[in-house]
């Protein structure tokens, strides 16, 4: 398995990693069992994300693909977040290895969870 | 810093064994089978060779023959004996934290026909002989248990698997990849009939393997062709990996009494050191008799791969038993089969330590992990979970 | 004086390709398959060497797996399609000239319930086509034809067969492990679907063969165990070995017409000669297209194993087709099949000439074996009666 330089990079230094105290949108994809499980937590004003942190338990491409996929919907409205699909994520990272796709479906599901828990907010 | 822990995969050549071998490429080279002096010198180099390893096992320089890998001695071992002894029975006993070439050489059997029982292990992956013992009908043909594991290091006890086999007239096969060169082994005192092997776990080449095969132990042909070793391999003698496996025995068993117990104290410095230093982890079949350079960790909370990468940027190799990183993305059947719950297995960790590593390299290692899994943790909801107490 | 003459056996290795295999016995030596920087190293030089190859042969690397051994390559293919195909047929065609490698493993299928016809081959080693036209039928499966024969160098038409599979839907097989490294071979244009080569026989490293396999041709498992080779090929990789083979396969291309016509040349010359000085001898498959440095000779009224140990004395390592000097004592299928009597089969020498020969060398054979000859038929009744007009 070989990654991209740039997973590599998001991997070993990822992005806008944590919490935020009473986010406007949180949510919480995956499972222990299946080896990768994402929170992700949004800070939204006027349906723009202003600020994004997330923690991720898994590989090296759930991590990367958690950490560029906050960097892509950061100060972004709401709806062209929800348009973030996990294709133009690995595309963004320069690729990910066939097996690993799937983790970068993880990162597309937590932000469409956190906005559909601000939606149901709101 | 570079360290290589990953001695369980494959290892450095040895010095010796490589240059023993070189001789075989381009100045000795003739084909063994060849009746001419250019042939009669190699096959001298592989009569010697198989002299070596024959010594080293006590067996009778017949009883040995030659293969391209472990994988291929493992499946001549299980598909042959399958084939010879079909007549009297249909069952193949084996253990369930095998290697994939005999854990898929049996699934393969399965699907012609032959029925195959795996045998639970406890927690620290050692077989449970009752089990065992009660899974022995009239129609079993054939035992095949490893005798070091791969993953975790539990040494199985094949002794008693052998009296049970002999008792009950049982081929028994034993998988030693992982221990030939680090233990001492006589197959024959052990009650052993077939006994697989493979050059590149202990300092010997790639490409090339052997199986000891107890004279009087029939066995079916996997690959057909030429009439080297015995008609049960075909091929041109590989006779520089022959000389290079047959010297990295030897230089094995030259020491092989203080290599373990050095590589076992080195190995026991190392998790004494990290169960100081890192709460939240396990380690793997703690309680068993083990190989002595191999210590399987699992890091709770944590993903191995991100483990196994950050330490690949620091020069640090090793192996994980994470699914992430396997090609199947299956967690690992052998800490599974050691009840080890999927979640926390993901995390798991081998270091294998093996005869070139030092006490400064542990030490590096010691001091370069703690903050790794220190960062992964802080950015895992499972461990944050735990930590807030949930 | 000491001149190997038996480079269809086995050759020397080259030095550029043992020197560019050295550094991954112990310096570049981690697994493959691992996922740290140890492991990365070597799957890049394995990448590479895959490349290498599938370039020389214009396929693409994934058409292209690594066995060990040509043996094992032969048996993969056919014992493949024979298990992959089975639903759909039951019938093989092969050649009467096949090496043991294929033809032991055909004679073992049909003890597995195959039909396998033998085409037959003309007085020059080379097979009849209308004879393998007639043989199609809705059940044929597989075709297994060698590209050069190892005992008499005879080409088959593989274009023409290749054709004939095509049109019929047919698997089709080549053993050109007589040819890769001496021919220009492009599997693809010519028809062919599995193709078996080996290392040692063209100047790279014993223990190492590989398989193309064109894409969309299913093949049934032979081996099993780690997921190496797409599943096909259990087993660590054996880095070296593919850097050695790639190494020697590029070697051998750099001038591959060149080294054709120069050992060609050779060849002739000592045909020539040898046909001047020595009465009652006959050049086998001498009408058909050849393998440049093939030369089988039948000495009539002699046995070839004592003219092989005469020559050796002085020598000069060449192969019989004797049976005397066979496991088996039986005389040489492939020349049987070529219609040449038991008695006079029993007096052939296979001089193979390789890059390294010199003309200088092909002189001292010149030189040297006349007398042997003639001091052997001295003693021999046979040839005495020949002499006495009987
Ligand atoms: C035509 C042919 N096929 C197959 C083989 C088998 O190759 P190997 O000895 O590398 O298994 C040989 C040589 O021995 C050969 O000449
Ligand atoms: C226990 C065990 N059996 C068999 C094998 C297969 O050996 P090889 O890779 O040489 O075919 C290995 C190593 O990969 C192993 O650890
Ligand atoms: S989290 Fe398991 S493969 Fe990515
Ligand atoms: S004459 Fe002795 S084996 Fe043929």
């Amino acid at each position: 398995m070989q990654y991209s330089e740039k997973v590599m990079d998001h991997f070993m230094n990822p992005r806008n990693v944590g919490t935020i105290e009473n986010p406007d949108g949180y949510g919480k994809v995956g499972s222990p069992s299946c080896g990768d499980v994402m929170e992700i937590f949004l800070k939204i004003e006027n349906d723009i994300i202003t600020d994004v942190k997330f923690r991720t338990f898994g590989c090296a491409s759930a991590i990367a693909t958690s950490s560029i996929s906050t960097e892509m919907i950061l100060n972004k409205n709401v709806s062209e977040a929800l348009q973030l699909t996990n294709k133009a994520v690995a595309e963004a990272l320069d690729g990910l290895p066939p097996a690993k796709m799937h983790c970068s479906v993880l990162a597309e599901e937590g932000i469409k969870a956190a906005i559909e828990d601000y939606m149901g907010k709101k | 810093m570079r360290v290589y822990l990953d001695n369980n995969a494959t290892t450095k050549m040895d010095k010796e064994a490589l240059e023993a071998m070189l001789p075989y490429f381009s100045e000795i080279y003739g084909n063994a089978s060849s009746m001419h002096s250019f042939g009669n010198e190699s096959k001298k180099a592989m009569v010697e060779a198989r002299k070596t390893i024959a010594e080293i096992f006590g067996i009778e320089t017949d009883e040995l023959i030659f293969t391209g890998s472990g994988s291929e001695s493992d499946n001549l071992a299980i598909r042959g004996v399958a084939k010879a002894y079909k007549k009297r029975g249909n069952h193949i006993i084996t253990s369930s934290v095998e290697h994939p070439a005999v854990r898929n050489t049996c699934r393969e059997l399965e699907k012609e026909g032959y029925e195959v029982t795996y045998i639970s292990v406890d927690e620290n992956g050692v077989i449970n002989l009752d089990e065992l013992k009660k899974a022995i009908k009239k129609e079993t043909i054939l035992i095949t248990v490893m005798h070091g594991n791969n993953e975790v290091g539990s040494i199985q006890p094949v002794e008693e698997i052998g009296k049970l086999a002999k008792e009950n007239r049982i081929v028994f096969h034993v998988d030693a990849v992982q221990t030939v060169g680090k233990l001492n082994i006589k197959p024959k005192e052990m009650g052993i009939d077939l006994l697989t092997f493979s050059g590149h776990k202990f300092y010997g080449p790639k490409g090339i393997g052997g199986l000891f095969i107890k004279s009087g132990t029939r066995l079916g042909k996997v690959l057909t062709g030429g009439g080297q070793e015995k008609k049960l391999r075909p091929g041109t003698s590989d006779v520089p990996g022959m000389v290079g496996m047959a010297t990295a025995l030897e230089v094995a068993y030259r020491n092989i009494d203080e290599e373990f117990k050095r590589e076992e104290e080195l190995r026991n410095y190392f998790e004494r050191e990290l169960l100081n230093k890192v709460p939240e982890i396990q380690i793997n079949a703690k309680g068993a008799k083990r190989l002595p350079g191999t210590s399987s960790i699992t890091f709770k909370y944590l993903e191995g791969e991100s483990i196994l990468l950050s330490l690949n940027y620091k020069g640090i190799a090793v192996s994980s038993g994470s699914a992430c990183s396997s090609d199947d993305l299956q967690a690992s059947h052998v800490l599974l089969a050691m009840g080890i719950p999927v979640e926390i297995a993901h995390g798991t960790i081998r270091f294998s330590f093996g005869k070139y590593n030092t006490k400064e390299e542990v030490d590096y290692v010691i001091q370069e992990l703690p903050p790794i899994i220190e960062k992964l943790r802080m950015i895992s909801p499972l461990w944050n979970e735990f930590k807030a107490g949930k």
